[in-house]
């Protein structure tokens, strides 16, 4: 850990390089775009170096909070008139996976696309460098602009495939929605910046002191937390998710799910512990109200993605729902359950995006992606069959993957904090989200038992999602499958590693110690005892852990097994009206922007409500 | 705190610069509902225009003449014209309507 | 859900958010009486720092340079993203345009000799002001940002000129394209100079020039603006000439 | 007066949103998204402002004046610009979408349901 006086260089340079190489792409895209292997090979080689310098960065932050303050401008008189990077392990571990995410997804656009003109490389680039950003920044109009940047870099990504409809109105939608949250995250920065006078977050959380909020701070807070969440996936603002994830090239759903989404929650976790913390005085209302909207949001993912026919829309509905177990996990305030909810992240990420690369490697070979076409026709994919069904159970949390420690802290911090229904809930998701992978896994590489219903909405889609490459399709090339097979080992060995808990639990800790941020940042001075809201607990992986982590597993397949051999079971006739109501709720994600709007609009009036009656 | 209000003393006859900021906020307010009323989008980007100049007059009586700048030269002149070259652009394509008439 | 059930159903959860956004802005204190210590501070810090008399500029450029180059790549991406989304345009264009399936019921008037001149004559004063914006920043209300706009319209005076075919011959999209990201490089190129001489990123090294608020003062306050202004105003002209370039392809089509 | 021009930015979100849930047509609702984003502004300049405070430019001015906040003004600049930003990737989207659904209602584009 570097002397607290003296600033790190490698913080900024993990920003600046990836956009430095991004701009100078492009500035040269003229000479290079004839031959271009170079330009995959620079952009890889910048995405592994700022990999690199990001795990290092983790290791060295272990013993405090970074702090950087660009050009030198340390706070004087305790105010900040700088802008500051302060980075402790859990967001430069956050950095570093997503940083490998671009990497693997890189590897795998190696051969995926036909004429991956110079503009993929560098929108990739600023996209790795603006969610690096998100994760670093100690300044709150400092997160709104990388987040402005991971968001507009996005929004081109998913519009990259332009000659289909999908891609369009999944990129408007996700454009508008994604937009109006920022916005009204800036209203909400404005507010808090009236009344602290400040921008730095260590800053403004030291001048909303202690103890009751005005209505102020209570509004500031929803409205800063309007955008992440939109950006989160959180029910009700979750419906752009599965529009952009179903059109985006593979390599970019792959970050979509992988950490986009769960830098939505980081930022929530971020400004909560940060920021408006002790200003809201850690009220059991404000865990409440995060437990009730993570519980809905992972019921109704999982129950979307169980109906999905679509594979990467069934993806995406999973994300959601475990978009929810990482807040439920925030929402318990204790050291346990965010370092739970940040074991889940990695282990989810990791798979989800095997799981990503597989479709895409589906999506080469056989040129689609609906399960009841693909029925069978998966057998010739040997080792991505294999390694889709690794990731499948990994999903379904099955030990040894990073996923069952994360379900299983997050139950158990949970049950030690009087809510013990929320180990129920994170079985049933991951059975059903588990069951609906699992179920394509038999289906479409095994192909065992019937195909399943047709979806009506698929037919209509009339072009068949052409296949986004062309080129042999006789076999996946190796960059095709060698990517997914290292995400699932990656995920497995993490899951495997001793003390994985009493480091995640100490990074946790880091973040959630108010008191040692402030005098870290502002101060300068070393933290070496930390002291957070509320204890540690013990990690060591308990039987109790493996049970849970094989039961949802066996769940899992059993429900995957029903879903495939549904015809043949005799008691399932009487489903019926249970399948009208499912086609209800399936006419509330209906593609159109302006519903998403209302209930964006709706979602914001409800947790207002419910905070300012709760908080006043 | 650092720096004590009593260095500050704000003149007191600023009614009249009041006077200009009120009216000036109430034609913006006014300004803005037209343009989410105007559903003709030809037309809207007319009024667009004149909102972006009723900004950036707003802008200058809040002491602001960068972001008056800069309103003036992105409202009312560069954004108006790509959407009105957009429209343009939709007139000329083929669209669904044009074989429906 | 239906416009009509859609309507409803916002105008009840708008009046909840409109009464939670009303009952924060109740806390806020009295129209005119900021009191925030950042103000005050970059007031009382800025000539001391800088030598720069433009304290927007100086916090755009220097206090929270670090925004200025997240924004410019906001831009950079957004012109990137645009050009690829056009791009699968130009070329349908193309097949189309070849045929006759453009229809021909559009007339396009030829712009009068009086617009014409009266456009030629004011593109060069344009040019000038946004020069003149730009290389101001540490002095007087300007910066890179509006110089880059203001210029990027003197083009808008070329097309209303009609003379656009011509210029685009001469400037096609690559160089705009690559203008562009140079200028953005060129933005967080001198912030690493920062961190080689000065040790930190976007630190001031070059000398801040002895008269405060002289045009070559605020050391690296100028030479940022002049890549943000390089920046924006090839952005913007990328972005207009994408979509000037669309419509005038298919009036090409038009005339042949 | 205290509180009028926080008000009035209210207003404009409102009406802003009003709109973009309201829109039959693309371009207008990109266009009642500027009007959403310029809200954002009007609060941003209204919090920082001081009244009697000259604006913060040196060149001309000795002594230490009254003036408004700058800091304000930048995080504004910044904000216009990625409104430009935003709103030029829309309008590509924008025209595409009509080339590929022939029309411009968010309501056709129904090509993802379910």
């Amino acid at each position: 850990m570097r002397a607290p006086g003296t600033l790190d260089p490698l913080l900024p340079l993990v920003v600046v390089v990836p956009l430095l190489v991004a701009a100078l792409l492009a500035a040269l895209s003229a000479l290079i775009s004839q031959h271009r292997r170079v330009l995959d090979l620079v952009a890889i080689a910048t995405s592994v170096a700022v990999s690199a310098m990001l795990v290092v960065l983790m290791a060295r932050t272990a013993g405090g909070v970074a702090v950087y303050w660009f050009a030198g401008l340390h706070p004087r008189h305790g105010a900040a008139i700088g802008i500051d990077f302060a980075a402790g392990s859990l967001s430069c571990g956050l950095a570093a996976l997503t940083a490998v995410l671009v990497t693997a997804s890189m590897v795998f656009s190696w051969r995926y696309f036909e004429t991956a003109s110079t503009w993929f490389h560098s929108l990739m680039l600023v996209f790795l460098a603006g969610m690096v950003g998100f994760c670093l920044t100690g300044d709150i109009f400092d997160l709104f602009v990388w987040f402005e940047v991971m968001g507009v870099a996005a929004y081109a990504l998913t519009a990259f495939r332009v000659e289909e409809k999908g891609p369009l109105q999944g990129a408007y939608n996700f454009a508008i929605t994604n937009s109006v949250g920022a916005y009204l995250s800036l209203l909400g920065i404005g507010l808090i910046y009236a009344r602290t006078g400040a921008l730095n977050m260590a800053q403004i959380g030291r001048a909303l002191g202690h103890g009751r909020p005005g209505s102020l701070v209570v509004v500031a807070f929803v409205l800063v937390l309007v955008g992440l969440i939109t950006k989160g996936a959180i029910v009700p603002f979750h419906f752009w998710l599965a529009d952009a994830h179903a059109v985006a090239p593979t390599p970019v759903c792959v970050l979509f799910s992988g950490v986009m989404v769960e830098l939505g929650l980081y930022g929530v976790a971020r400004v909560y512990w940060s920021v408006f913390g002790a200003g809201l005085g850690h009220r059991s209302a404000i865990t409440a109200a995060f437990l009730a909207l993570g519980i809905l949001t992972a019921l109704v993912g999982a129950f979307f993605s169980y109906r999905q026919r679509h594979l990467k829309r069934m993806l995406a509905f999973s994300t959601i729902s475990h978009a929810g177990l990482f807040l439920v996990g925030f929402a318990l305030l204790t050291p346990l359950g965010l370092a739970g909810a940040a074991a889940y992240v990695i282990g989810h990420g990791l798979v989800k995006a095997a799981l990503f690369l597989c479709v895409g490697a589906v999506l080469h070979r056989l040129g689609s992606v609906d399960e009841s076409r693909l029925h069978g026709r998966g057998r010739a994919l040997k080792t991505t069959g294999v390694v889709f069904t690794l990731a499948a159970l990994g999903l379904a949390d099955l030990p040894p993957f990073a996923t069952y420690l994360g379900a299983g802290w997050v139950g158990d911090s949970a049950s030690s904090h009087g809510a013990p229904y929320v180990t129920a809930v994170v079985m049933i998701s991951s059975i059903l989200v588990g069951g609906a992978v699992l179920r394509v896994a038999g289906g479409v590489f095994y192909g065992l038992g019937d195909p399943p219903r047709e979806d009506p909405r698929l037919r209509q889609g009339a072009t068949e999602e052409r296949s986004e490459t062309s080129g042999d399709e006789a076999k996946v090339p190796l960059t095709m499958t060698l990517p997914p097979l290292v995400l699932v080992a990656a995920a497995a060995a993490i899951g495997l590693l001793p003390h994985l808990g009493s480091v995640l639990q100490h990074a946790a800790l880091q973040v959630e110690d108010e008191a040692g941020y402030v005098k870290t940042v502002l101060g300068g001075a070393a933290v070496h005892h930390l002291s957070a809201l509320s204890p540690k607990e013990p990690t060591a992986v308990r039987a109790i852990d493996l049970e849970s982590g094989f039961g949802t597993a066996a769940g899992a397949l059993l429900l995957a097994l029903g879903g495939l051999y549904y015809r043949r079971l005799p008691g399932l006739k009487r489903l019926r009206p249970a399948r009208v109501v499912a086609d209800t709720f399936d006419r509330l994600q209906s593609g159109v922007v302006n519903d998403y709007l209302t209930w964006l609009v709706f979602g914001v009036a409800c947790i207002g409500g419910a905070l300012a009656f709760s908080l006043r | 705190m650092i720096l004590s209000d009593a260095t500050f003393r704000p003149p007191t006859t600023a009614w009249a610069g009041q006077l200009l900021e009120v009216v000036l906020l109430v034609l913006v307010a006014a300004a803005a509902t037209l343009v989410v009323l105007t559903r003709r989008p030809q037309r809207q980007v007319v009024v667009l225009s004149g909102y972006g100049l009723l900004l950036s007059l707003l802008f200058f009586a809040l002491q602001a003449p960068d972001v008056t700048l800069s309103e003036m030269t992105v409202g009312a002149v560069v954004l108006p014209l790509v959407v009105l070259l957009t429209i343009s652009k939709l007139k000329m394509q083929p669209g669904r309507e044009e074989e429906k008439k | 859900m239906r416009p009509e059930r859609r309507l409803l159903f916002f105008v009840a959860a708008a009046a909840g958010f409109a009464a939670f956004l009303v009952w924060g802005l109740t806390g806020l204190p009295a129209f005119g009486h900021y009191r925030g210590p950042y103000g005050y501070l970059i007031d009382r810090l800025t000539v001391h720092y800088t030598h720069a008399t433009g304290l927007v500029s100086a916090v755009n450029f220097f206090f929270r340079g670090f925004d200025t180059v997240g924004e410019e790549f906001i831009l950079f991406v957004a012109a990137t993203g645009l050009a690829t989304v056009m791009r699968g345009l130009r070329e349908e264009e193309n097949e189309v345009s070849g045929g006759e399936a453009v229809s021909a019921g559009v007339s396009v008037p030829r712009t009068s000799d009086g617009v014409r001149t009266l456009a030629l004559l004011l593109t060069g004063p344009t040019l000038l002001i946004g020069w003149w914006l730009t290389t101001h920043a540490q002095t007087d209300p300007s910066g890179g940002f509006q110089g880059g706009a203001v210029m990027a319209t003197a083009v808008v005076l070329i097309y209303l000129a009609g003379e656009y075919l011509k210029l685009r011959r001469a400037d096609p999209i690559v160089v705009t394209d690559s203008v562009e990201a140079v200028g953005a490089a060129g933005f967080a190129i001198v912030g690493l100079f920062g961190l080689v001489a000065g040790g930190t990123y976007l630190a001031e090294v070059l000398p801040l020039g002895k008269h405060i608020g002289a045009v070559n003062a605020g050391g690296t306050i100028p030479l940022i603006s002049l890549c943000v202004g390089v920046e924006v105003m090839a952005a913007f002209l990328l972005v207009v000439s994408e979509f000037l370039g669309q419509t005038l392809v298919l009036k090409g089509a038009l005339d042949s | 007066m205290s509180l009028f021009p926080y008000l009035v930015a209210a207003w404009i979100a409102l009406v802003g949103l009003y709109g973009l849930v309201t829109s039959r047509h693309l371009v207008h609702q990109i266009l009642c998204l500027v009007v959403l984003q310029s809200s954002t502004y009007v609060l941003l300049l209204a919090v920082g402002f001081k009244t009697g405070g000259i604006a913060p430019y040196f060149s001309d001015v000795s002594g230490r004046p009254v003036t408004v906040d700058p800091v304000v003004q930048a995080l504004v600049l910044t904000d216009i610009v990625v409104e430009v930003a935003v709103t030029s990737l829309l309008l590509g989207l924008a025209v595409r979408a009509h080339r590929r659904f022939g029309s411009v209602d968010p309501e056709e584009l129904r090509q993802l349901r379910g």
